[in-house]
């Protein structure tokens, strides 16, 4: 599907990371959490390909996707130009997003930086039922909107004071053996979603983790976002992470690169 | 209102416009069609298929430079029987003019795949003599005149449907290997596949790309294939298919004028899956504008 | 403050810093003097000269492409003679290290041309075996390991300075040619020379340059040019000068971390007369945030 | 010589056609009628070499430098993004200008379409001395601004009702035979010159033009833009429109291509 979106709202949020809200009458109404839009950055800063982004946000009755971002290159520097009331082309919603589910009481999710972009549908779905760990490199983000859910989160910083001193997945394993979670999600970077898939694989928890890779055409056709995996059905070592991605079972992925 | 001749012939086919989808950038035909009706293409061709499977290299595989990007997929495909089963069926049944992109390692690899994919009903070949991404065969291949012949006999010998042979640019001089191709009696020749490219990250000191070399395509190289086109359509008779960065009308109709009989999209798909069809809509304008009622008055008419 | 050693060297001449601007975009280093002190440079090379004074091609002679400029000059210089009247008693006094680049019809052309310059005070030949702009030699030399290897030796036999060959990208196997300089005992080698390249006009339905067809340079071509010189450093033992569309310091490292020793800086120049000195200012800025001392940690430590 | 020019006006004054004044310490006082500056138009359409304009006016007492441009392909696309405040570099003053001499008491000033740029300047020195022809598409443009300086003006336009319908050229051979001006200076299609050079040359009038070539460097390094001509003392055949030009004496000049 494609779609012109129409900018609602972008602010910044942190340090060189915006939310932008977009107007969607079409992908807001077929997206489930986790999937991504394919987005036309502008090319004032020459870039040439579509840019990856997550949904953070899907309000279905509003009509509204959002994005949370972080300016990094060429796309997303043009992208935070853009202003309220301005187009933006999308194809989307893409990939397979999270396996949720209603019945879960108990589950948990990681999140490393800007790895919190996709969690955010499910802090929001599972609500209460949810406990939150969230890994910064200095400044956390969202904290504020995610309270609005879930009261249990711990948030972790590698520099600074605004959060326990480490890594987010220090002591995960100690609290998830005392109680485990039904599912962990998790996304960040990929070391760090190596080491919640590997706590999970010791406790036997399940664990579904969202992949990041270059993307070319993020439909499916051009094969150059793939990500060692080692689904059964398939004939290929190496999956979309476009289509058959960005959400994996953690047993899916081959870690090891 | 659309009563203008678009309608161009390479080998024995017949296509209702230049539009063709370049290998590797539209899979096998599926993923686009939610985008639009992929029936109104001059022609589609398929990712490159080889005789086993492959799994192509490590990513990333893909990388933007100014006004580029460079790919190595490295010919991941599921091989030909898997092919045949999976894909043939429904690329079958489709009502555009298929053509199926083929590569080797072995000059016998190729007589193979036109051998087993002559029990189909499959409009044309496309013979990759030239992808940069495989290390056994492949570019080898494409570079030499005396090989390319070769191949192209090989095939024709096993296939009497259309056969095309895609060139590769990484050549001293890419007259004579088009020559050598003609000679072997291909039917039409595609020009450019990507340019031998590589990017560096400075801050890891590592080539980009997991294989650390890839191929060019995008508009960056459109200046380089278009005087290759006009180089070779200068020297051969047979229609060429010309690629290679080509975004809008504008830049199709400067292959066109410079002797492509068609056009194939590659990157331009990945900015905007309609850009054929957007294209297509640019050059009936410019024709109209211009007073042209067939494509053939513009077809290598570069004065 | 500034305790790095940016020192390079390249045959017998100790550069201060790795820059240098690219041959044919620079003049006789006459009109960029009024916008910085040339002594900053680590050297310079002047435009391309000939036996015979050469007019050049019939304008237009430039394009702007996606990313590139397309330039069909067509090595238009006075010739030698007047060259070595008007320009070598300026070049003689500079304090820079001055590389004349040079081309030639035939192989005695370019023994000519080293007799005739070897009698001056001047640092360096580059050797132009690769201009694509010029029907006769020119691009021909440059293409053939025989030739090259020919033309090298006989320059060599008549100028015992610094001698650097220039190649073309516009070949199949650019490694086999590089080899064949360095067997003729070349110094050291620049690469890349312009990519053939072609624009049309769709409205006037012509080429846009006089010359139908030029020379792609700038960022476009730049993953093309990285590709070629780590090919090349993989192969050869000699110095190697990188250039094509390096705007920027991290285009330049790019470049040294895939093995150059040097760079050269053509069309940015255009962009911005001072590119070359904030390229240096970028590079020093990268060796001071990573902690290098001297610009040899960084020279082909691609891993 | 290089210089960071701030923006000052710019505004619409024709179809696609605008004049943007830009504030010059440097620039401004070395400048010479006919003179150019190759500006930094902007990468937004993606725009990688400079762009020349001729100088439609310098005040040296305002430091001041205009320009009059169309808006044409993707470098003055750019340009004419730039707003009041906004800073663009450029290199200038280049190039030789019109030769002025202020004992003439009766010149002729012949400009086509954006022509009319380089000439403004002599229009102001000249004064009441200027008699001036312009030829135009369809819109005159900066008419009123001439007027200021002039009376004599000839408006030609090729369709339209906004003056005499044809070339501009037309008529001139009778006008000058009868009157004939010291010197001309003309700006305009290369065909336009090459008819008004002819004129000159059978009534053996003085005369320049400006001419125009694609460039590169602008400053004399690069050999791109090459205009056929015949400088005595010149060895080659081809001379730097950027460095020699862009102004020539009709004489100087190889008309026919
Ligand atoms: C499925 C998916 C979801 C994503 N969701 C988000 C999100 O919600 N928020 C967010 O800030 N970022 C997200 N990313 C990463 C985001 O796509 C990149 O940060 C962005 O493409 C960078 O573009 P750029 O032009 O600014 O950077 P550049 O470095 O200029 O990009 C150059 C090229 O590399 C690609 N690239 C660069 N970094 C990445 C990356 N980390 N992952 C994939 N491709 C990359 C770009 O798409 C582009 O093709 C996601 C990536 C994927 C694959
Ligand atoms: C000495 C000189 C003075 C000029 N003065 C003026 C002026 O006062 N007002 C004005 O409107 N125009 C003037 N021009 C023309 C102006 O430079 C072009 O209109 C402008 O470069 C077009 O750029 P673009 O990116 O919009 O067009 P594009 O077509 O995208 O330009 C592509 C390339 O072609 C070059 N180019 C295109 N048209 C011309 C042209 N007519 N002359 C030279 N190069 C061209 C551009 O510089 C660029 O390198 C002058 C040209 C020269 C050489
Ligand atoms: C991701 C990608 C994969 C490709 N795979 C193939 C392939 O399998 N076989 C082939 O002949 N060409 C392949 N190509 C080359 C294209 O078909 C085309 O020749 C080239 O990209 C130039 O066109 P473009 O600039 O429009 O993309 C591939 C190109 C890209 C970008
Ligand atoms: C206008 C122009 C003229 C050139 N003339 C010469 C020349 O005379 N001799 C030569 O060896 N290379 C010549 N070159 C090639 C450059 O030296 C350089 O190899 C090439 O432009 C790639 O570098 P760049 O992308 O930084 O410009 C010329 C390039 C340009 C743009
Ligand atoms: S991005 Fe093209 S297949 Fe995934
Ligand atoms: S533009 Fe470079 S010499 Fe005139």
């Amino acid at each position: 599907m494609e779609e012109w979106l129409r900018v609602k709202s972008h602010r910044q949020i942190g340090n060189k990371i915006f939310c932008m809200a977009m107007e969607s009458s079409k992908i807001s109404q077929m997206a489930h959490s986790g999937q991504f839009i394919h987005l036309l950055c502008g090319k004032e800063y020459g870039a040439l390909l579509r840019r990856p982004f997550s949904l953070s946000s899907i309000d279905k009755k509003k009509q509204e996707i959002s994005i949370i971002y972080r300016v990094q290159g060429k796309g997303t520097q043009s992208l935070c130009r853009m202003e309220e009331g301005d187009k933006i082309h999308a194809l989307g919603p893409l990939g397979q997003g999270f396996f949720l589910n209603p019945t879960y009481k108990n589950i948990a999710v990681v999140g490393g930086g800007m790895g919190i972009a996709p969690l955010m549908e499910i802090i929001k779905y599972y609500g209460g039922r949810a406990r939150v760990y969230l890994g910064f490199g200095e400044q956390p983000i969202e904290i504020e909107e995610i309270k609005k859910y879930t009261g249990e989160i711990s948030i972790t910083v590698e520099k600074g004071n605004l959060g326990k001193k480490g890594f987010v997945t220090a002591g995960l394993a100690e609290q998830w053996k005392e109680k485990p979670p039904e599912i962990v999600y998790s996304c960040g970077p990929r070391s760090m979603m190596k080491e919640v898939a590997s706590i999970c694989e010791k406790l036997d928890i399940s664990c579904q983790v969202s992949m990041e890779e270059r993307m070319g055409c993020g439909v499916g056709a051009c094969l150059v976002c793939s990500c060692k995996t080692k689904k059964k059905d398939q004939k290929n070592l190496y999956s979309r992470v476009c289509k058959e991605g960005p959400v994996y079972w953690r047993e899916e992925v081959i870690w090891d690169e | 209102m659309n009563n203008l001749d678009l309608g161009v012939k390479i080998g024995q086919l017949e296509l209702k416009n230049p539009l063709i989808t370049a290998s590797g950038t539209f899979g096998f035909g599926k993923e686009y069609g939610q985008y639009y009706d992929i029936h109104s293409l001059g022609a589609m061709t398929t990712k490159g298929i080889t005789l086993q499977p492959r799994e192509g290299n490590p990513p990333p595989r893909i990388v933007e430079t100014s006004a580029g990007i460079i790919n190595s997929v490295g010919l991941e495909n599921p091989g030909i029987n898997a092919f045949i089963r999976e894909e043939i069926p429904h690329l079958q049944k489709l009502k555009v003019p298929v053509m199926i992109n083929i590569s080797g390692n072995k000059i016998e690899d190729y007589a193979l795949l036109a051998q087993k994919l002559g029990k189909y009903d499959i409009d044309a070949l496309e013979v990759n003599v030239s992808c940069p991404n495989v290390k056994q065969g492949g570019m080898n291949f494409g570079t030499q005149p005396q090989s390319v012949y070769e191949i192209t006999k090989t095939v024709r010998e096993n296939w009497d449907k259309t056969l095309i042979i895609k060139l590769t640019p990484n050549v001293t001089n890419i007259g004579e290997i088009a020559l050598a191709a003609q000679e072997a009696k291909a039917d039409a020749l595609s020009l450019i596949n990507t340019v031998v490219a590589m990017d560096i990250d400075i801050h890891r000191q590592r080539a980009v790309l997991g294989n650390r070399i890839g191929g060019l395509s995008g508009p960056a190289i459109l200046p380089i294939a278009l005087a290759m086109v006009y180089q070779v359509a200068q020297q051969v008779d047979i229609p060429l298919i010309g690629m290679g960065g080509i975004l809008s009308g504008e830049d199709a109709l400067k292959f066109l004028l410079a002797g492509a009989s068609a056009v194939a999209i590659g990157t331009a798909n990945f900015i905007n899956p309609l850009s054929p069809l957007n294209i297509l809509e640019e050059i009936e304008d410019y024709m109209r504008t211009n007073g042209y009622q067939s494509l053939r008055e513009i077809i290598g008419q570069l004065k």
